[in-house]
């Protein structure tokens, strides 16, 4: 195994019994179960992870926790995979993303050579002239942007959701939530406990808090040992909290699930990014913060370099000078901006074993090695001023650059719920100033970054969310630390140099100068500045950039930090796959109960709303054919259709007829018992909107149907009038509850009488649009005599359960007449030759009664119905369309199709809603709107085809069938 | 490389001039007051300049340039409408579109990517043909596509039949586009301001100042402004700002949501949306793909953004692009919209003269940037209402004559 | 997801109820101007701030009314339909009949 | 030989995959109802207290809407809980819900000894007439009961309600979305508790989208192994 890899202790989370081997780059090495990519190439003493976004230069481990651009790598069909948390399997094949020819001799690193030539937003400066169009430039630009390739091919894998309930929610598992869970799970309230990493413990399993690391290992250990022992606190360890959303409603991701947590109190304890210095070249490998040099050798074993430059502004830079020195690496100098002070215990540690400590100095310069593919060296001069180097320089030759200038609360959650946040100069970091209801924050993301300060700051945060949630959380608890509260943040971790290379945005390759530049071009408002410079838009979303970006805005533009203000924080708070989104895709269909009897019938299906309905029977190669012969059979013989998806609706009590009265256009009140009646129904702006019949089956009760999918809105409907009319009704949706057939045609009478004894069918007992309840095959049924086929007809409707037996039963009572099913199509067709429109199909959004030609099913002496006002308006401002029969001049030319226009000179006067060829009468028939001065009957008009073809057509009078109803009142 | 970049290589100091020109103290007078310094009134400000010479104009914003649904939109650009009034209104707004990178001497990254609106019921198949139809009679090009059309158009839908819902053809419109959409507004804004447009960010309007009946000014929280004339053009504040002039609007401000993933290689050329899915997408330049969905259930003064919209999106995307599931989402973002009952915008005249209004714009309003810049301006420069937008005006309703939108609206922003 | 606090079922995800806009009288329809009337029928008031609005709980087909503030997306409070509608509403007849 | 669900009139909306399963149909209440799959009652037993689902369709129900949903039901002797949604069974072993001031539910009991649906219904006259109306519950709503110690998990996964039986009672009634769909769960635990009784929950939906629930219950539970168990397990749990 390779000279890098540390013995133990070091490299708590891998298993040195278990080597798994994986390739990168088509390079095969060899690491660790539990090491992650970039621990295990680290390992084999590779430090290049990727290309950069722009130049192409070379990137290694930044952070070492996932929380950077430069550990992007692909893994087959997965783009953007985090190399620095996706930990190692056997077999695995990892690929560089965004590089031309591979990562080692990328040679799009070209575009390096050409920086000079592209400053901030140049591509908004060229590219457009019309000798060589963007369109053209476009696509050498998609080619170089981009980062993952996605397969076009690649299969969805299984993903999933589950709610979760809880009282208090802790997201971090660091000291501070740790603390914070015990606390409040003292109060008897239900606890959960949401870590992203492996293990519970934040910084304890990787910082160095004392110069003696045993103190801190003995109070992660207890913690740990503690919440194991507490049965009311739930721990889940590899999940994310990637957001925080109304009410406390938190998305987690574990594994291939995406909980949805609701907590009436949440505690966000999720500590802080270190924060990377500004100077040249800060983006070579093997420049990386302090706490991911201590991840490497803690957690994976791994050793970051041989000879490290540590740049140190406050203790932990020395704790990681400690660990270094114990990892055996070479520590060349401490670099500390700060000037000399009375030094802490860490720092001692460090001077007593001879490691030169150089204070007031910064990194002018990193020395790059070949290719840019690691440091050599570092360039150190001193301060002079904020953001001033002194002109003479030491040189330290090192191959590691470790860097601990100061945090950055990871505040993402605080900003999701619009927590108040401002700058604080004294801590030189955004502090909470105000924290919505129910939310709360503890430890570094609060501002308490030492150990003991983070351990009080989060007992306080779970005493008062258990109080919160409504738990006795007892007496506060005192705070135990006399922390001096010095800031570990270092206030001006920027020097910017001539030569550019001094990295504000590592993302999207951004140079000091190129922030200064888009301010000196105007865009100083600091979301200009971030939409025009891209700053922040990368992939990390700004965690390393914005305070920096922010710090350089308001220095140039004269304003305070607070003045200068930051960018809005947007959900999610790390890229998240759309298939966790997406979960088990949940499409409820509705099925009728003769459903299978359509598909053994060979059933076309089709979808309307969320039912599916047969479109015609038997084999699509002869649709038009099969469509035919339905329509013949319902003609001159009998034929059958399933017509349970019609909405049914109950309407129950004394004022039923008045209610209905209210609801649709027509009149009601005086309607007999056992007789239907036409409804149509308006919304409040006299838009059609839903149609049907009302069966009245006794005075204080109404069997009204609806539209297919119109039921739930027709429903709803009528309890939001009732919600405030308060008419004696009771309303009941009873849709699914019945199955209904049509059985039309002249031998209907026949087949029906056959299964019904106790129901007279003939024309007087039960005469067209009559209602009967009755027994049909030995099934409770309401009968209703209804002609929407235009042929003697009668609607069968029965409970849902037997609706299969009635088919099959009316199906083997109906073989002698050779009884045929019929679909969709089919009715449309006959429907059609009778005249009758389809709401939605001959109406639009806009469509009213009078442009409809529906005047007929208005009634103008009701005190009200809904609608009626602004019908009343339209027909009195006088309609500019009107819905007409149409056929043919010449018979043989083309059907149009539905939606073909009608055209007057170069004006659009209407369309056709509405068009077939009649087998019946052998032309083709429509409906269309035309100008109402188009619209007498024998007036022509022209239709636009199919290739802009002109063809004459001539208004009639309505229906085409069987004007005089002879056949349907049979 | 282009040579407007050597300069930059060769030269020390950054070269680039002042694109937005500081203006200094707000005046105590103007022109003409544009509130709103998005898309639509920096557009009115550089047309009020460009064809009618009129430079004495203040932008006023209460936020920044831009950073309403400007810079929130998803930055697509089409004239497939339904109706005659809306082909021909975005018609002309799609033929500015074209230039806008010459003019400005600045690029937008206009570029045409071909639009499809999917259809999944024969419903939409025949609402797709009527668009299609009047599209076509008004020199529009658009076509209603089927299946085998669209599995070589985009071959990477799933054109299966064993999905929840089938699709069955598309509404095709070659010339659908996408820009940079903040671009657009600083192009516009960038001209203007350098031409003497004063552009006051961080300025609010509390009151519109009238004299019977007459507009006279507006105060502001830097101070009082008179004027001759002023526009509001504030999407998601249009009822605030009328109901500080006094009148109401048919509008309700509801959310809008959109997201993007993290950057790809180039993988969807076309701009895809699926009405009865209530799904869209495309994908930038810069390698993003940017989808968006239906507005949110209810009105909202927020740009909060909800889980429920990703998991809806989403779960409705992977139906349309299984393979898509992998790949990640870095950001959401809302912004407010004004919704009308007839899907269509509100522009013209109010009950105040001298007032006019430019609102009303619902998901639509990136697309008509430049055109109502040009017409809005006419409107204010001549006090006559160009017929291009005499079918938006405010009256329509009280007429009960809408315009007939609502049949081609759903989620085609 | 937002909480909605149904006075039938309780808190609930606000996914479960439909919007049914502002809580608005109607003119007398037979009396009122066309003005009135559009503006009843398409004008919105579109407040910022605190709001009566209609909300259906879809899986008990229940309409109650809500207090909701606009801008701050918080349900102030909840209460049946019968609290603002207690009587039954009678509609007068209309004047003079449209026979046209 | 057992029956087959075409033999009778009424059919249970997923009388097919139940049969595709194997299971074993007797007539309950005019219906094939599935009574097992098969595996032996034993085995189901054990099935049913870790997690299963068993169709309920065929088991009579009854509901009334209407101003005088609570009076009317109590003179004809019904139960009533005080407050809405909440259920009592009565002492016959049928359960009466109060979904609202203005509606109950009424549902056998697993052995189908309580007449009281029927009888109800029976008792119903629109003359004169009673303020209230019968609600074709028997039609409308398909009926499973999600039994055994996971039953809360996997609604978790369907449900956004709280239904962890130390947060929803006995007897308790949620009227929410399960799966997208309108549905009513009510707890009714298997056994009595004080000798180890099972965690159990009525849920009503949809009949039409009964395939479409069928499904999502069965995927959800894959991962407990929850399956399918017949009516004579539960009716064996319920003594």
């Amino acid at each position: 195994m390779s000279s890098a890899r540390l013995p133990a202790p070091a490299g708590a989370l891998i298993d040195r019994e278990q080597p798994v081997e994986f390739s990168f780059e088509g390079r095969r090495h060899a690491g660790f179960a539990g090491d992650t990519i970039a621990s295990a190439l680290m390992a084999n003493g590779e430090l290049v992870l990727s290309r950069s976004f722009k130049y192409h230069r070379p990137r290694g481990v930044l952070t070492g926790c996932g929380q950077d651009a430069n550990s992007l790598v692909q893994i087959g069909d997965q783009t953007n995979v985090l190399a620095d948390r996706r930990a190692i399997e056997a077999g695995m094949v990892v690929e560089a993303q965004n590089v031309f020819g591979g990562l080692e001799n990328d040679y799009g690193a070209w575009l390096g050579y050409l920086a000079r030539f592209m400053p901030v937003g140049f591509y908004y400066k060229a590219f457009y002239k019309s000798y060589s169009p963007w369109r053209l430039w476009e696509k050498l630009f998609r080619r170089l942007t981009g980062l993952g390739v996605v397969n076009p091919d690649a299969v969805h894998g299984y993903y999933d959701k589950q709610y979760l309930f809880t009282d208090v929610a802790v997201i971090g598992g660091g000291p501070a939530g740790m603390a914070a869970a015990l606390q409040a799970a003292k109060s008897g309230c239900e606890v959960i406990l949401v870590e992203e990493n492996k293990t519970l413990g934040g910084a304890l399993n990787y910082a160095r808090f004392d110069a003696d690391p045993k103190p801190a290992a003995k109070r992660r250990a207890d913690l740990i040992a503690k919440i194991e022992r507490t049965d009311n606190i739930r721990v889940l360890t590899d999940a994310l909290c990637n957001g925080w959303f109304t009410d406390n409603w938190l998305p987690l991701f574990q594994g291939n699930r995406m909980f949805k947590l609701r907590a009436a109190a949440v505690i966000v304890a999720t500590g802080s990014y270190e924060q990377p210095m500004v100077f040249r070249n800060n983006d070579l490998p093997g420049i990386m913060m302090g706490s991911a040099a201590q991840r490497m050798i803690r957690l994976y074993g791994v050793r970051p370099g041989k000879r490290a430059v540590v740049v140190a502004a406050n203790g932990d830079g020395y704790g990681v000078a400690l660990d270094l020195l114990d990892a055996g690496v070479d520590v060349a100098c401490v670099v500390d901006p700060r000037p000399a002070a009375k030094p802490c215990e860490r720092q001692n540690a460090v001077a007593l074993r001879g490691v030169p400590i150089i204070h007031e100095t910064a990194i002018a310069e990193a020395l790059p090695a070949s290719g840019n593919r690691g440091v050599v060296g570092a360039r150190i001069a001193r301060i002079t001023g904020e953001g001033q180097l002194a002109k003479t320089v030491d040189r330290f030759a090192c191959d590691l650059i470790a860097v601990s200038v100061g945090y950055h609360g990871t505040a993402n959650l605080i900003h999701h719920a619009r927590g108040k946040m401002s700058y604080d100069d004294a801590q030189a970091a955004f502090v909470i100033d105000e924290l919505p209801a129910h939310l709360f924050a503890a430890g570094s993301v609060n501002g308490a970054y030492s150990l003991n300060a983070a351990l009080d700051d989060g007992h306080r945060a779970g005493w008062a969310a258990a109080k919160d949630a409504g738990f006795d959380a007892g007496r506060k608890p005192a705070s135990k630390s006399k922390d001096s509260g010095a800031s570990p943040n270092y206030p001006w971790p920027i020097f910017a140099h001539p030569d550019g290379k001094d990295f504000v945005d590592f993302d999207e390759d951004l140079q000091t100068a190129d922030i200064l530049n888009a301010i000196a071009e105007g865009y100083d408002n600091i979301e200009l500045l971030k939409r025009f410079s891209t700053v922040g838009m990368g992939p990390s979303q700004g965690r390393h950039s914005s305070l920096p970006s922010v710090r350089i805005a308001a220095k140039a533009t004269g304003k305070t930090v607070n003045q200068t203000g930051t960018t809005t924080s947007r959900p999610p708070f790390s890229a998240e796959t759309f298939g966790h989104l997406a979960g088990r895709s949940f499409e409820p269909v509705r099925l009728t109960a003769i459903h299978n009897r359509h598909l053994e019938a060979g059933a076309k299906l089709m979808v309307a709303g969320q039912w599916l309905r047969p479109e015609y029977y038997g084999d699509p190669a002869t649709r038009e054919a099969n469509i035919r012969a339905e329509i013949m059979a319902v003609r001159k013989n009998v034929g059958i259709i399933d017509v349970s998806t019609l909405g049914g609706i109950e309407v129950h009590g004394p004022d039923a007829a008045e209610f209905l009265n209210r609801i649709y256009t027509f009149a009601y009140l005086k309607q007999p018992v056992g007789r239907a009646r036409y409804v149509l129904m308006t919304d409040q702006s006299g838009v059609i909107t839903d149609d049907g019949v009302a069966c009245r089956f006794h005075d204080n009760h109404f069997y009204v149907t609806a539209t297919t999918g119109g039921a739930a809105a027709v429903y709803q409907t009528m309890l939001f009038y009732n919600a405030q009319w308060r008419l004696d009704v009771c309303v009941i949706n009873s849709t699914a509850s019945y199955a209904g057939v049509n059985i039309a045609g002249p031998k209907a009478r026949d087949v029906l009488a056959r299964l019904c004894d106790d129901v007279a069918l003939d024309g007087e007992a039960l005469p067209y649009m009559g209602v009967r309840e009755g027994h049909v095959a030995g099934i409770a049924a309401r009968i209703i005599r209804i002609g929407f086929v235009g042929e003697l007809g009668y609607e069968i409707h029965v409970p849902s359960s037997q609706g299969e037996a009635l088919w099959d039963a009316l199906m083997a009572a109906g073989e002698p007449e050779n009884i045929k099913p019929f679909g969709i199509e089919a009715q449309r067709v006959l429907r059609l030759e009778k005249g009758h429109i389809i709401i939605n199909q001959d109406t639009d959004g806009l469509t009213h009664p009078h442009e409809a030609d529906m005047a007929w099913a208005l009634a103008r002496k009701k005190p009200y119905f809904v609608g009626m006002r602004s019908i009343a308006i339209q027909h009195a401002n006088g309609i500019e369309r009107k819905l007409v029969g149409f056929t043919l001049v010449e018979p043989d030319d083309p059907a149009p199709k539905e939606c073909h226009l009608v055209i007057r000179g170069a004006e659009i006067t209407g369309r056709v809603t509405s068009c077939a060829h009649s087998e019946t009468l052998n032309k083709v028939i429509g409906l269309a709107y035309v100008a109402p001065d188009q619209s007498e009957i024998g007036n022509r008009f022209e239709i636009k085809i199919e290739q802009g073809r002109m063809i004459a057509a001539e208004v009639v009078a309505l229906p085409f069938y069987d004007p005089d109803g002879k056949r349907q009142e049979l | 490389m282009p040579l407007g970049l050597l300069k930059y290589g060769f030269s020390k100091k950054h070269p680039a001039p002042r694109h937005f020109v500081a203006p200094g103290e707000l005046k105590p007078r103007y022109d003409v007051v544009i509130i709103g310094a998005g898309g639509h009134g920096l557009a009115t400000a550089y047309y009020l300049v460009r064809d009618y010479g009129i430079t004495d104009i203040a932008v006023i914003e209460q936020g920044y340039i831009g950073g309403g649904n400007t810079g929130r939109n998803t930055a697509i650009i089409r004239s497939n409408y339904l109706t005659p009034d809306g082909v021909h209104f975005y018609d002309e707004s799609v033929k500015l579109f074209r230039d806008l990178s010459q003019e400005f001497d600045y690029n937008i990254m206009y570029t045409e990517r071909g639009h499809f609106t999917l259809a999944h019921t024969d419903a939409a198949i025949r609402t797709m043909r009527w668009r299609a139809e009047v599209n076509k009679h008004l020199g529009v090009d658009s076509e209603l596509v089927m299946r085998d059309d669209l599995a070589r158009l985009v071959p990477q839908l799933d054109l299966s039949d064993t999905v929840r819902y089938p699709i069955l053809g598309a509404l095709y419109h070659a010339p659908g586009a996408i820009a940079r959409h903040d671009a657009v507004a600083w192009g516009y804004g960038g001209v203007a301001s350098r031409k003497g447009v004063e552009i006051h960010q961080q300025t609010k309007v509390t009151a519109i100042l009238q004299e019977n009946g007459k507009l006279i000014g507006v105060e502001t929280s830097r101070g009082t402004v008179h004027c001759n004339r002023a526009v509001q053009m504030v999407a998601g504040s249009s009822s605030l700002v009328a109901k500080l002039a006094g009148f109401k609007l048919p509008i309700r401000t509801i959310p809008l949501q959109a997201c993007v993933s993290q950057p790809l290689k180039p993988i969807l050329d076309a701009i895809v949306v699926s009405g009865s899915l209530h799904t869209y997408i495309s994908q930038t330049p810069r390698g993003e793909l940017v989808m968006g969905g239906a507005t949110d259930p209810y009105p909202l003064y927020s740009t909060r953004s909800s889980l429920e919209f990703k998991e809806g999106l989403m779960a409705h995307m992977l139906e349309l692009f299984p393979f898509l599931a992998e790949v990640k989402l870095l950001r959401q973002w809302a912004g407010m919209t004004d919704m009308t009952p007839d899907f269509s915008p509100i522009m013209g005249l109010t009950p105040i003269e001298n007032y006019y209004v430019d609102s009303g714009w619902g998901t639509w309003g990136f697309k008509a940037t430049p055109v109502v810049g040009k017409r809005m301006a006419e409107l204010i420069a001549t006090g006559r209402v160009p017929d291009l937008i005499k079918p938006f005006r405010l009256e329509r309703f009280e007429e009960f004559k809408l315009v007939g939108e609502k049949g081609a609206a759903s989620v085609g922003h | 997801m937002k909480i909605l606090n149904c006075p039938l079922n309780g808190p609930r995800n606000i996914s479960e109820f439909v919007y049914g806009g502002e809580v608005v009288e109607h003119p007398e329809p037979h009396i009122s101007s066309n003005a009135e009337w559009a503006d009843y029928v398409f004008l919105e008031n579109n407040t910022a701030g605190v709001v009566r609005e209609w909300w259906y709980h879809a899986p008990t087909a229940y309409w109650i009314i809500a207090e909701r503030d606009t801008v701050a997306d918080e349900i102030i409070r909840t209460y049946p339909a019968s609290e603002v509608y207690g009587e039954r509403m009678a509609y007068p007849a209309p004047p003079q009949l449209d026979e046209s | 030989m057992s029956l087959a669900p075409q033999d009778k009139l009424s059919r249970s909306p997923i009388y097919r995959q139940l049969a595709e399963l194997g299971a074993e149909f007797a007539e309950v209440a005019g219906m094939a109802c599935a009574m097992g799959f098969g595996g032996g009652l034993e085995a189901e037993v054990e099935q049913a207290k870790s997690l299963a689902i068993c169709d309920l369709s065929a088991l009579p129900r009854a509901g009334f809407k209407g101003r005088e949903a609570q009076s009317w039901p109590a003179a004809q002797g019904l139960v009533i809980s005080p407050d809405n949604n909440m259920s009592l069974v009565q002492d016959d072993g049928a359960l009466v819900a109060r979904l609202a001031d203005s509606e109950v539910l009424i549902l056998s009991d697993l052995a189908c000894e309580s007449g009281l649906c029927a009888a109800i219904t029976q008792a119903w006259s629109p003359d004169p007439d009673p303020g209230v109306y019968p609600v074709p519950r028997g039609h409308t709503n398909c009926w499973f009961m999600i039994s055994g110690g996971h039953a809360d998990a996997l609604f978790a996964k369907l449900c956004g309600v709280d239904l962890r039986p130390h947060k929803f009672p006995l007897g308790a009634i949620a009227q929410t979305s399960m799966a997208r769909l309108n549905g009513i769960v009510i707890r009714a635990d298997l056994g009595r508790a004080d000798v180890g009784g099972t965690l159990a929950y009525h849920l009503l939906t949809d009949s039409a989208s009964a395939g479409y629930m069928w499904m999502c219950l069965l995927d959800a539970m894959a991962e407990w192994g929850g399956a399918p168990v017949g009516l004579t397990a539960l009716r064996e749990m319920d003594t």
